[in-house]
């Protein structure tokens, strides 16, 4: 372990308890460790937006020969004149700064709605309502060379009513009163039992994530160790 | 009884974190590890990489950031041991960013600790992480050295001997993803699996394998779920190579405090509704 | 001009990308692809104004002597700390792919002393509340919550080892008492029955909300008010 | 249907100039957007169209008057993700009407956001919103912050501004990971009146525990209309429900085919059914 992985684990351990003591109460060293945090990681992914996308992806792009033997990917390539659009709507974006011609980011954002909402409105057309109901059509009995499996045909009609009362339940139209009332109420049954149980599915990945933690924060009381 | 039932309804949110806090510790400490059996979905995936002929090509792609470290390092370690032992060729790259620095964490603490035979370039080669998300897999399916122009060291493709015979994706032989999200095992197999028809195995957090169930066995050849699944995998491969006996069980001593940490959770469930129902009475 | 050519953008565009998948010939299978990669850049010029913001609001306060001045110093010297080290590299070898992991690199050591351990212990801050939640949620208030305190409980109990000795003892006809078997069943069947009625209804409000985008019934975020 | 389909994709058209092995999926798309279309239609002609009660969108208003009552702020969160994701959009519609309250009451609003594009975006809604009641005096451009990209750093500026400022009414609507149970438990421990709403599945289950009201996917979707009262709005939502009709009728005669195909083992019907499920067959 070298000086810097020493000093290094050091500052992380002092930051992993200055963290922890938010769960006690408020205090200044989570202040301080969330302040810094805050402003390390904006600056963290501003750098990396810069390096991984703005560079390769816009720079290069547009002008390759500039970064000839700084950036590898971009040599021998020709120019892709159509990353000169994310630039000029990049531009537009940034008319924000300027209150007079503030109104024209607006193009900008139109833009990325619109892509969002075109591309969202076919992706969960297909992979979830299309393809949902399409796992949904299976039979209520199940009929095995031994004869009726019962516990199984039980299952699937579990499956296929849950899902039947829990749309029910998201009628907009309809009051949840009488007949509808009783379905919705059903679906909110299932619903309850999917929340529940993927509640006490998740518990186990958090504990893990606090076990790593512990362990890390027995690492650094080690090198303490080490060094006394 | 009464001080019990003071106790149980006023009791305070800290005292909780206490209790989980040491349920996590004591064990640790105590070095307490549960021994599992592989379940089916896991033990598909080991025969599945047992099956691959040597000097196959298996990329390793690292799509976690540092929050999921524990539940997923003990996965990619575990990949790795196996791999190598079977002599196939591990290609590493991330989709994530915030991917890179475990992709080397592995190569440090498993690839050069436990294998100094195995040589880069020839055995493994750390390709890194590249912008994209999904449209990444996409391009790598068209043209892989036009993405992948150099390492991640910079050393230019070309001179790689392991990446002479790689044009698109696909001709590796399988692609392992350690994931934790977005993109991650569910990208991959709508990505690359179903399209080249290249087989997947999935190694993620237990709150992602819940969503990727549906896809096994068609589309995934198996799948590590959580910290659980990784212990199961190394129960599978310390049982073919014992070598790993004393190195390879991450996930299994992190098992110990997992178990007690939940038991203390049902007692709290218990507890929550026991106080429930004192308040309630006394009412 | 201001109101109008916003609206038409998004109904072009969203209508183009609709129509998209439907139509196999260059450019429209690449496209969704190539505007991502757009997206991407935009959010690049977005830094600016974010990053602005954040500078602009901090300074704000130091400068009407906010009590909390000191720790807003500390956002301060951490965002340019940060920025200089990771824009020229300190420490390391040029090299603008965005590699950060080269040792001696400052920016890696901050990522591993600072950014890293914050991000996992905040995350693993979960642990805690996901207990101190199941103490004070999972009660039988009501029908309801007696449903999802019993299914949260199988399915925790049927993580644990003790879960599985627990009811090990039984015969094999009893079978579907057995907590393994109940625990994969509840989440294959009414997990899963719920999940799918969540996942459709959510589809349908992705479109519909979509369309009201695309068709300009919905504009607020656009500064154009609702007529 | 059925018949239509297979006379469909067995002609010899030219499949170059349009994909017809997504026919199904164009079929099914022009009837939701017809449905959709329909009711925004037919409500603009000014028909009152009836929307049943969503609880966790009637406690909105009584959250935003509480803490204008106890003269504390207003906390809105519009998810962790960007602008790519219509959640997000979602988010921000359900702020302008949570703007629209706070300008009206005069209580203290602050959205602090995640992403750049997200500010933006933000601040021309809450702009909007504080014009549209009159009140552009109330509106600082502050009111929607950056904080950080990154999504831990967000919540650890999140619950210090909740243990400091302690507002009286959490709003989290949007796409949200990890963090919700983190916000609602911090929220919880503030005795803020929280409601929530968003369309990942994972983290429904922590809000539903943690919150006093939570918008249950599609719900998310429907609450800006909600709020709004506006008619066309509204009228979508008449629309949403056509779908949901399509979706349990087609999972009624699917599964009742698939029934009758396992108990006498027709042929008949067996092709009559895999026709059924063709119309729902995905070709990416």
């Amino acid at each position: 372990m070298t000086m810097w992985d020493m000093i290094v684990l050091w500052i992380g351990g002092a930051m992993t308890l200055m963290i922890f003591s938010f769960l006690y109460k408020d205090n200044p060293f989570y202040k301080f460790a969330e302040h810094l945090f805050v402003g390390v990681s904006a600056a963290f992914w501003m750098v990396k937006a810069i390096q991984t996308t703005m560079i390769p992806n816009m720079w290069a792009a547009i002008w390759p020969k500039s970064v000839t033997g700084i950036l590898h990917a971009a040599q021998h390539t020709e120019p892709n004149y159509v990353r000169l659009i994310p630039l000029g709507l990049g531009l537009l974006l940034l008319s924000r700064l300027m209150p007079r011609i503030a109104w024209l980011s607006r193009w900008a954002m139109a833009v990325l709605i619109g892509f969002t909402s075109g591309t969202y409105l076919v992706r969960y057309l297909q992979s979830d309502f299309i393809a949902q109901i399409r796992s949904t059509l299976i039979p209520l009995v199940v009929v095995t060379p031994q004869g009726l499996d019962v516990i199984q045909s039980l299952l699937n009609c579990v499956l296929v009513f849950g899902v039947l009362c829990a749309l029910m339940y998201f009628f907009f139209s309809l009051e949840h009163r009488g007949v509808v009332g009783g379905i919705s109420r059903a679906g909110i049954w299932v619903l309850m039992v999917a929340f529940g149980a993927s509640f006490g599915y998740t518990v186990m990945a958090r504990i893990s994530l606090l076990i790593g933690r512990i362990d890390y924060l027995g690492e650094w009381l080690q090198s303490f160790g080490k060094i006394l | 009884m009464n001080i019990l039932k003071n106790f149980l309804l006023q009791l305070d949110r800290r005292i909780i974190y206490a209790a989980i806090a040491l349920a996590v510790t004591i064990p640790l400490v105590l070095h307490f590890a549960v021994p599992l059996k592989p379940s089916p979905i896991v033990q598909s995936l080991f025969d599945a990489l047992e099956a691959l002929p040597p000097k196959s090509k298996v990329i390793l792609s690292f799509d976690y950031g540092p929050s999921t470290l524990p539940e997923n390092d003990p996965m990619a370690f575990a990949f790795a041991r196996h791999l190598l032992t079977r002599n196939h060729r591990i290609y590493m790259m991330a989709l994530w960013a915030t991917g890179a620095r475990n992709l080397d964490h592995t190569i440090e603490q498993v690839i050069e600790k436990e294998f100094p035979g195995k040589v880069y370039g020839v055995d493994y080669v750390k390709l890194g992480y590249k912008a994209g998300d999904e449209g990444l897999i996409n391009t790598l399916f068209k043209d892989f050295k036009g993405m992948y122009t150099t390492d991640g060291h910079g050393t230019n493709i070309n001179d790689i001997p392991m990446m002479k015979d790689i044009t698109t994706l696909e001709d590796f032989d399988m692609i392992l993803n350690v994931g934790s999200g977005r993109p991650g095992t569910k990208e991959w197999i709508q990505y690359a699996g179903d399209r080249g028809n290249i087989p997947i195995g999935g190694a993620v957090t237990a709150v992602e394998a819940l969503l990727l169930y549906p896809y096994y066995p068609r589309q995934l050849k198996g799948l590590l779920g959580g910290l659980q699944g990784a212990a199961e995998y190394e129960t599978a491969l310390i049982s073919k190579y014992p070598q790993f006996g004393t190195t390879g069980r991450q996930a299994q001593v992190y098992m110990g405090p997992q178990a007690v940490a939940h038991c203390v959770i049902l007692l709290l469930v218990i507890l929550g509704n026991v106080s429930y129902f004192l308040g309630r009475r006394r009412k | 001009m201001k109101k109008r050519v916003p609206l038409i953008i998004i109904f072009c565009v969203g209508t183009l990308f609709v129509l998209a998948i439907f139509l196999p010939f260059p450019p429209f299978p690449a496209m969704e692809g190539e505007v991502s990669v757009w997206f991407d850049i935009l959010k690049g010029f977005a830094f600016v104004l974010g990053g602005g913001n954040l500078i602009r609001v901090t300074a704000d306060k130091i400068r009407k002597g906010h009590p909390d001045r000191f720790y807003l110093w500390v956002t301060l010297v951490g965002f340019f700390g940060m920025l200089v080290v990771g824009l020229l590299q300190l420490g390391g070898p040029i090299a603008p792919g965005g590699d950060f992991t080269t040792e001696g690199l400052w920016f890696r050591r901050i990522y591993d002393g600072i950014f890293a351990p914050c991000m996992a212990a905040i995350f693993s801050t979960l642990a805690f509340f996901v207990s101190s939640a199941a103490y004070r949620a999972f009660r039988a208030k009501n029908r309801e919550a007696t449903i999802l305190l019993i299914a949260a409980f199988v399915i925790l109990l049927g993580r644990t080892p003790l879960g599985n000795s627990l009811t090990a003892w039984l015969p094999d006809f009893l079978n579907f008492l057995k907590i393994p078997w109940l625990f994969e069943k509840i989440l294959m069947y009414p997990n899963t029955a719920g999940q799918r009625a969540i996942l459709i209804g959510i589809a349908l409000g992705i479109i519909s909300n979509s369309l009201r985008l695309i068709l300009g019934v919905e504009r607020s975020y656009l500064g154009g008010e609702r007529s | 249907m059925s018949l239509f389909l297979s006379v469909l994709t067995l002609s010899p058209l030219n499949y170059e100039y349009f994909a017809f092995d997504k026919i199904n999926l164009f079929v099914i798309l022009i009837l939701l957007v017809t449905a959709i279309l329909f009711f925004v239609l037919k409500a603009r002609r000014g028909k009152t169209l009836s929307i049943r009660k969503i609880a966790g969108l009637e406690a909105v208003e009584e959250a935003v008057g509480r803490a204008t009552e106890m003269g504390k702020s207003v906390l809105f969160v519009p998810g962790s993700r960007d602008l790519d994701d219509l959640q997000t959009l979602a988010g921000l519609s359900i702020l302008g009407s949570v703007a629209r309250m706070t300008a009206q009451y005069e209580a203290r609003l602050d959205v602090p956001v995640n992403r750049s594009l997200v500010m933006a975006a933000g601040q021309e809604t809450v702009k909007e919103a504080y014009l549209a009641v009159g009140r552009p005096d109330l509106y600082r451009p502050e009111m929607v912050h950056y904080i950080t990209d990154e999504q831990f750093g967000y919540v650890a500026a999140l619950e210090g501004i909740m243990v400091r400022e302690r507002p009286a009414a959490c709003f989290y609507m949007g796409a949200f990971l990890a963090e919700s149970l983190i916000l609602a438990e911090t929220g919880n421990s503030i005795g803020a009146i929280q409601v929530a709403g968003t369309a990942m599945p994972v983290q429904l289950p922590f809000f539903v525990a943690a919150c006093d009201y939570t918008l249950i996917g599609e719900e998310l979707f429907a609450a800006a209309a909600y709020l709004s009262q506006d008619r066309r709005m509204m009228g979508s939502l008449k629309g949403q429900d056509v779908g949901k009709a399509v979706a349990m009728f087609a999972i009624v005669i699917g599964s009742l085919l698939a029934t009758i195909v396992a108990l006498t083992g027709s042929s008949f019907v067996g092709s009559l059914f895999r026709a059924f499920i063709r119309l729902f067959a995905l070709n990416y």
